[in-house]
């Protein structure tokens, strides 16, 4: 189990700096020009981690990165990776989709600490707008998990992954999914609900003391954590994976869209994106969750 | 005359009881009164042991007055009025509501109560009565009007049992009432759902209300008013599993708002300031203290891996099997908002830039630590093991009639729905800290330790030291902004009460008017009476 | 010393090109491997101090695309490991430059971009500008020309990185370290005793 | 603004700040994120331009004007020729006069694609930002075939223009245009009708249309108010007068108005350009014959001339003394008072997430208003 949880940290960690790799590579086509390399995302971490010193505001300063990491790790580990199989399951049969979209906020929660420590406004108003922002992003997509958990009779992500055999929730239930992959944009952090570390207005926002190591463990923890959302996004509605190929794939259509969608538009003010959340894909969800 | 008996439910809520006041009454407090603090704590036991309608009553009155004697010690009087008016009316509906079913079961005794001699017309009236007293008791909209000021006002070690105790009492009286004395089957359903929704849109409000608050009390005073929504809406679904999560709920928050409170006294204790704007930076002069917030704050957002999960877990479990989704949606989103005000509160204290200057700050005594490190403890411990509140609570449903869960260890919290491991979740949490932490010490790079507080990344610029930095104030103001919250933020239940008050003044006015008049007017009246009995007599 | 030219100054290409008096490479494996990385991956804090924020915009983006070679901007300077000088610094910004240049953390590079900060180019006389940047902060690359072009710029990291990677020169940030006394009594000259409020510790906490 | 009981909270906007037009800085009192309380900081960019002109001969401080406004040099230039013609009586030819506008234009259209950068820039949108720099990179390239520098270029000469244009520039320039107007269409789908942008961008940043008039406000923010004020229109040099252009203007007054004006400009632009190409003279002198470097004396008098930037009225007031030296040079810029009176005002009960947004429709260009 301890080896299966460590494979699991280890490909989410490969895969979600790869996927940011591509992302900057995608992002740079979009924009019309070659981008970096692939790895680029594994060096800058590397560098960070072997910066000679990096910035401390006290032993508070050091809790911020590490709830951030264990959020991350504790929502992957819950997670099961494949449909159906014995590996890399990690702790899934001890946990549930409840608590997994728990886990999911420790994340900002744990930023919130560290951040909070510094002393920094800047830091302290990106985290305030990204736990504002939480008000609508939770509400489509835990209407959505609603809709799924009592259509399945089962908070369990493995069951409900394994029911989707006749047909992915996707398609089963529409407008759930629509609802959810709204708000899962705005839990990757892509425009137009990118409000929390937008440099042009809170300068970095939550990051904006982090330095060295600090910051690249927030890196490998963004890393890991969006692969864990990407996999929850498909064990749901996507109807898992039975081999890693087809999880590759499956979660880099999901990331794709992301991405491409996050390019084309406009930063919202936290308002305008809490109200935007709260009105249309709650709605959609909403009407969802009347057909189930 | 007055009877007693001692049931699993009685012994759960004196046991709660008994923890907070046996904690509370260790902090030396000059200002305390500790003959009526005992006399509040006798009526409690009363109230949580009697076995016939009166002793309840009886209890329920002493209850009532004693804490209003205590309360009266610090706070206004207009906040005074409105405890007592409030409380007298929950106290009326209740002896209504005791002397209706006495009056047609014939009996005041708890066992010997059949609720089917009352007639039907009468069942709905003998509810809502029980509603109000119980929405009253525990801060349930609209009646929440009396709940703020008074936790605001009242003594710091006070409005830890205001919150943690007496708010629960009208949580005990609706288990008693509707499950031991009246039997869910002669209660009208719907009336229920309409608590319920109540139940969850009190504690949305009372969320967003709490993130707008600037006072540290004020902010857990709503807070306490959403958490105990929480707790009306699950036990209005009439179900056991429902009683078993509000019962879960009741103890997570007693637990957690005894931790709150008595660490909100220490600091105001400290410093002699209870405004977010104030505070800031206590974190490194007080890190015990924190470290007990953060605790309190973590299970009061019911994040894993605390024992607030359980609860909130237990509530949406059993939300889940009625499928009430949309119940269920909204107790989500409100929980999810909490999240805000949760870190509000502990940033606005320990976090941030220190504002304004530390002297004059005081040492706190050892005995306020007390209360917190238990109720932290017991938290830790119900993460660890979730399922021992089930072990708890099984007495109490089967005495009760409901059917009692299973569980198979007491590290697994086991529902129709799902399931999780409380030990496993707590394990994963210390090796992965254990693990991080060690991988970010023996990293090569040095962390430098900024000695001065305000090198901070400033856009390039130096801050002032006389120049605020610290966003207490600030965080939540923004909610304004979204609409639907801007209503909620803008609109309060003080209008609608102020204009009843109003409108009973200009009442009373009248009525004094009608007996200031001449005389020969009350002969017409007088004439005017017998003449509409005449006309109707005749009819 | 190399032989002086003709004109009595000392030829800056010559050292650079003597054996002699280039530094030795004496790189372990280790830090041969770090300064790979830290060559490959450069956080770039672009302070737009005068005229030269002019041309950060184009090789940031799609003609010049400086992202290939690891080069991305960040908002900080906590996470920066690259402070671009843009052009000449007024007393006012220079403060603000040297407060940046402080709040980064180790290693850390400087590029002086244009010819206002080498010597001040076309304000030589102007009462409000600082001459030679290099006096205020230890420049590991200059890039003259007003302006510089893109190209320039894009050549001026590739030197950067080479000299990062095989640890060519003395790194800025440790002379900056060792002659503190030398740029804190220059700054002192502009500033008077009004510098930076966190300077000295800095260089405390680092010492332990 | 007083503090009252630390509820309000103090932060820089710059000047090493993402959010920001250059080097310059907002002093911010945030009561949540909404502004309380504003202040412009200048001062990082003073170099004391006025004070060194007058020590430099006319042709020294030819060279040196075109620093004042950085994304934008050309219309010093513009202003300094034409200033010092004024003073010392020389008319310059006809083919000079056009171009000049052909430069002046071009110039234009490049601020114009910076500042849209910026503008998206401001509300992340990125990628529009690197599409309209890549644009502007063209435009920069024919400068640099036409006048040797790519951002500086020193061509505008009091007299005429320094160079004969290139072989084919012309042609160029033509095919350029054809491209940049098909490209307007990809930034109108992208940027102008984002679904988006206009959401951040329409109700935000409001000016008061009579304050506009009243406060000297000038350029985007008078035609984004209705108000048809062009220096080009108004008080025409060069060749405008011949040419055919209108004036966009909006109602709006807020920043949606002020991009779609902006938009308007560069079509105008593009307009005026191929007007240019059509009726420039092939023939002709582009440079009048001036006197030698240190006998170049102006007379004792003074004057003020004024050219339409890509952000408004450009004004130059002038005053020789016979000398060879320039007695007083005084730069009256668009960003003055539009970063002065009119931002701090507006920012006041505006969010933090529209102090970028603001600032970039007001145009604001820190060295050209510190000198």
């Amino acid at each position: 189990m301890f080896l299966d949880s460590l494979a699991m940290i280890a490909l989410a960690y490969i895969f979600g700096f790869l996927y940011y790799g591509l992302y900057r590579n995608i992002s740079a086509r979009v924009h019309g020009r070659f981008g970096p390399s692939l790895a680029q995302s594994f060096f800058d971490s590397i560098k960070l981690f072997l910066k000679e010193n990096s910035t401390n505001f006290g032993w508070m300063f050091y809790a911020g990165p590490i709830i951030m990491m264990i959020g991350a790790i504790t929502t992957l580990l819950f997670i099961p990776y494949l449909n159906g199989s014995e590996h890399l399951v990690g702790l899934s049969q001890y946990g549930n989709l409840i608590l997994v979209l728990y886990l999911m906020v420790l994340e900002p929660l744990g930023n919130a600490m560290g951040i909070g420590s510094n002393g920094n406004p800047f830091g302290v108003m990106g985290i305030t707008r990204g736990l504002t922002r939480l008000i609508g992003l939770e509400l489509p997509f835990y209407i959505a998990a609603i809709g799924l958990m009592i259509a399945n009779h089962s908070a369990d992500i493995g069951v409900i992954m394994t029911n989707q055999s006749e047909g992915y929730n996707a398609f089963t239930h529409p407008l759930l999914f629509i609802g959810a992959f709204i708000s899962f944009l705005g839990f990757m952090g892509k425009s137009p609900f990118d409000v929390v570390g937008a440099p042009q207005e809170v300068y970095s926002g939550p990051a904006t003391e982090f330095s060295g190591k600090f910051f690249a463990i927030a890196l490998s923890q963004s890393a890991i954590f969006s692969f864990a959302k990407l996999l929850l996004m498909v064990n749901l509605f996507l109807g898992g994976a039975q081999s890693l190929v087809e999880l590759v794939a499956k979660t880099f259509v999901l990331f794709l869209v992301a991405v491409l969608v996050g390019n084309v538009y406009a930063r919202f003010t936290t308002a305008q994106s809490v109200e935007f959340l709260v009105r249309v894909p709650t709605g959609i969800a909403l009407v969802g969750l009347l057909f189930v | 005359m007055f009877n007693f008996a001692m049931t699993p439910l009685g012994n759960l809520f004196f046991g709660l009881t008994l923890i907070v006041f046996a904690s509370l009454l260790l902090i030396k407090n000059e200002r305390r009164d500790l003959p009526l603090h005992i006399l509040l704590f006798a009526s409690l036991g009363v109230i949580f042991y009697a076995s016939d309608l009166i002793t309840l009553f009886v209890g329920w009155e002493i209850m009532s007055w004693s804490s209003y004697f205590i309360i009266a010690k610090s706070a206004r009087i207009e906040t005074l009025q409105k405890y007592i008016i409030f409380n007298l009316a929950a106290g009326f509906a209740l002896l209504g509501a005791i002397v209706l079913i006495v009056a047609f079961a014939g009996t005041t005794l708890y066992g010997e109560i059949d609720f089917g001699k009352v007639p039907e017309a009468l069942r709905v009236p003998i509810t809502l009565l029980l509603f109000v007293t119980i929405a009253i008791k525990s801060g349930i909209m609209p009646f929440h009007y009396w709940v703020v000021d008074t936790y605001e006002e009242s003594d710091h070690i006070f409005s830890a049992i205001l919150s943690a105790i007496i708010s629960k009492a009208g949580i005990f009286l609706f288990i008693v009432i509707f499950s031991q004395i009246i039997g869910y089957r002669y209660l009208h359903g719907s009336l229920f759902d309409i608590l319920a929704w109540l139940g969850v849109i009190t504690s949305i409000v009372a969320t967003f209300k709490a993130i707008s608050q600037e006072e540290l009390k004020r902010l857990l005073a709503y807070s306490s008013i959403a958490q105990i929504g929480y707790i009306v809406t699950v036990l209005a679904l009439l179900e056991g599993s429902g009683i078993e999560a509000g019962l879960y709920h009741t103890i997570i928050h007693t637990l957690v708002k005894l931790l709150l409170f008595v660490n909100i006294a220490s600091i105001i204790y400290i410093t002699g300031k209870t405004k977010f704007s104030q505070l800031g930076n206590l974190l490194y002069d007080y890190p015990a203290l924190f470290i007990l917030l953060l605790i309190g704050i973590i299970a009061l957002a019911g994040m894993p891996p605390l024992g607030g999960f359980n609860s909130k877990f237990l509530i949406y479990t059993t939300l889940l099997e009625k499928k009430k989704a949309l119940l269920l949606v909204a107790v989500m989103f409100s929980s999810a908002s909490a999240f805000l005000y949760c870190y509000k509160l502990i940033y606005g204290i320990y976090l941030g830039q220190a504002s304004g200057d530390k002297e004059g700050y005081r040492e706190l005594p050892m005995s306020f630590y007390i209360p917190q490190f238990i109720a932290a403890i017991i938290l830790v411990l119900l993460g660890i093991l979730p399922s021992l509140g089930i072990a708890l609570f099984n007495p109490i449903l089967g005495s009760l009639g409901f059917e009692v869960s299973s569980y198979s260890s007491l590290f697994e919290l086991h529902t129709a729905f799902a399931s999780f491991n409380g030990g496993v979740l707590m394990g994963l949490f210390g090796l992965v800290f254990a693990l991080i932490l060690l991988l970010v010490t023996s990293m090569r790079s040095k962390a430098v330790k900024v000695r001065d507080r305000y090198d901070i990344s400033y856009c390039g610029e130096t801050p002032d030291p006389q120049n605020n930095l610290h966003y207490g104030y600030g965080m939540g103001q923004e909610l304004r902004r979204i609409s639907f919250i801007r209503v909620i933020l803008e609109n309060s239940t003080a209008t609608y009460w102020e204009h009843i008050s109003k409108l009973s003044g200009d009442s009373s006015v009248m009525v004094k008017k009608l007996y200031s008049l001449g005389t020969q007017y009350i002969g017409l009246f007088i004439l005017l009476f017998f003449t509409i009995l005449l006309f109707l007599g005749v009819r | 010393m190399p032989e002086n030219t003709q004109e009595g100054f000392i030829d800056q290409q010559k050292v650079l090109d003597n054996e002699e008096y280039s530094i030795k490479n004496t790189q372990s494996i280790i830090q041969k491997a770090v300064d790979w990385f830290r060559a490959r991956s450069m956080f770039v804090l672009a302070y737009g101090t005068g005229c030269g924020a002019i041309e950060m915009p184009p090789i940031f983006t799609s003609r010049y695309d400086i992202e290939r070679l690891g080069v991305v901007g960040v908002a900080t300077p906590r996470q920066a490991d690259i402070l671009i000088v843009s052009g000449y610094c007024s007393y006012k910004t220079l403060k603000r430059v040297i407060r940046s240049y402080e709040q980064m953390n180790e290693p850390k590079y400087v590029i002086g971009l244009g010819s206002c900060t080498i010597n001040g180019g076309m304000y030589w006389d102007s009462y409000n500008t600082i001459k030679k940047l290099d006096e205020y902060l230890p420049v590991d690359m200059y890039i003259n020309g007003c302006m510089p072009r893109p190209e320039a710029l894009i050549e001026g990291f590739v030197k950067l990185q080479d000299n990062i990677r095989n640890a060519k020169s003395e790194a800025g940030y440790i002379q900056y370290r060792e002659n503190n006394a030398f740029y804190r009594a220059n700054q002192e000259k502009i500033f008077g005793k009004n510098t930076t409020p966190t300077f000295e510790e800095n260089f405390a906490g680092m010492n332990q | 603004m007083e503090n009252n009981d630390n509820r309000l909270i103090k932060i820089y906007h710059g000047p090493q700040h993402p959010g920001i037009t250059g080097n310059m800085s907002m002093e911010l009192d945030l009561l949540g994120e909404t502004i309380k309380g504003a202040r412009t900081h200048v001062g990082y960019l003073h170099r004391g331009f006025e004070k060194l002109i007058e020590r430099r001969t006319i042709i020294q401080a030819f060279t040196i004007v075109c620093r004042i406004c950085v994304p934008e040099p050309d219309p010093n230039e513009e202003n300094f020729a034409r200033a010092v013609e004024g003073l010392a009586g020389i008319e310059i030819s006809q083919r000079a006069k056009y171009i000049r506008v052909m430069v002046l234009e071009m110039a234009r259209l490049a601020a114009q694609m910076l500042w849209m950068g910026g503008q998206s820039g401001s509300i992340g949108l990125g990628v529009v930002g690197q599409w309209s720099v890549y644009d502007r990179d063209l435009i920069l390239d024919l400068f640099e075939e036409l006048t040797g520098g790519r951002v500086y270029h020193m061509y505008i000469y009091p007299g005429g223009v320094r160079r004969e244009l290139p072989n084919g520039f012309l042609e160029k320039l033509a095919q350029l245009l054809d491209y940049l107007e098909g490209r307007l269409l990809a930034y109108d789908s992208i940027f102008f009708e984002n679904s988006t942008f206009k959401k951040r961008a329409i109700g935000v940043g409001v000016v008061n249309r009579d304050e506009a008039l009243k406060n000297g406000y000038v350029g985007q923010v008078l035609r984004g108010c209705g108000i048809e004020r062009d220096v080009r229109r108004d008080n025409p040099y060069l060749v405008y007068d011949k040419l055919d252009f209108e004036i966009p203007t909006y109602e709006g007054c807020d920043v949606y108005s002020r991009a779609l004006v902006r938009r308007g400009e560069m079509v105008e632009s593009i307009k005026i350009l191929r007007q240019v190409i059509a009726q420039m003279p092939s023939e002709g002198a582009i440079m009048q014959k001036l006197p030698k470097h240190r006998k170049f004396k102006l007379p004792k008098e003074d004057i003020y001339v004024a050219t339409e930037s890509a952000r408004g009225e450009f004004g130059y007031y002038m005053a020789g003394d016979g000398s060879e030296f320039i007695r007083r040079m005084q730069v009256k810029g668009p960003s003055l008072i539009h970063g002065f009176t009119l931002l701090e005002n507006l920012l006041v009960d505006e969010e933090l997430s529209n102090v970028a947004l603001i600032m970039n429709s007001l145009g604001i260009c820190p060295p050209e208003m510190e000198r």
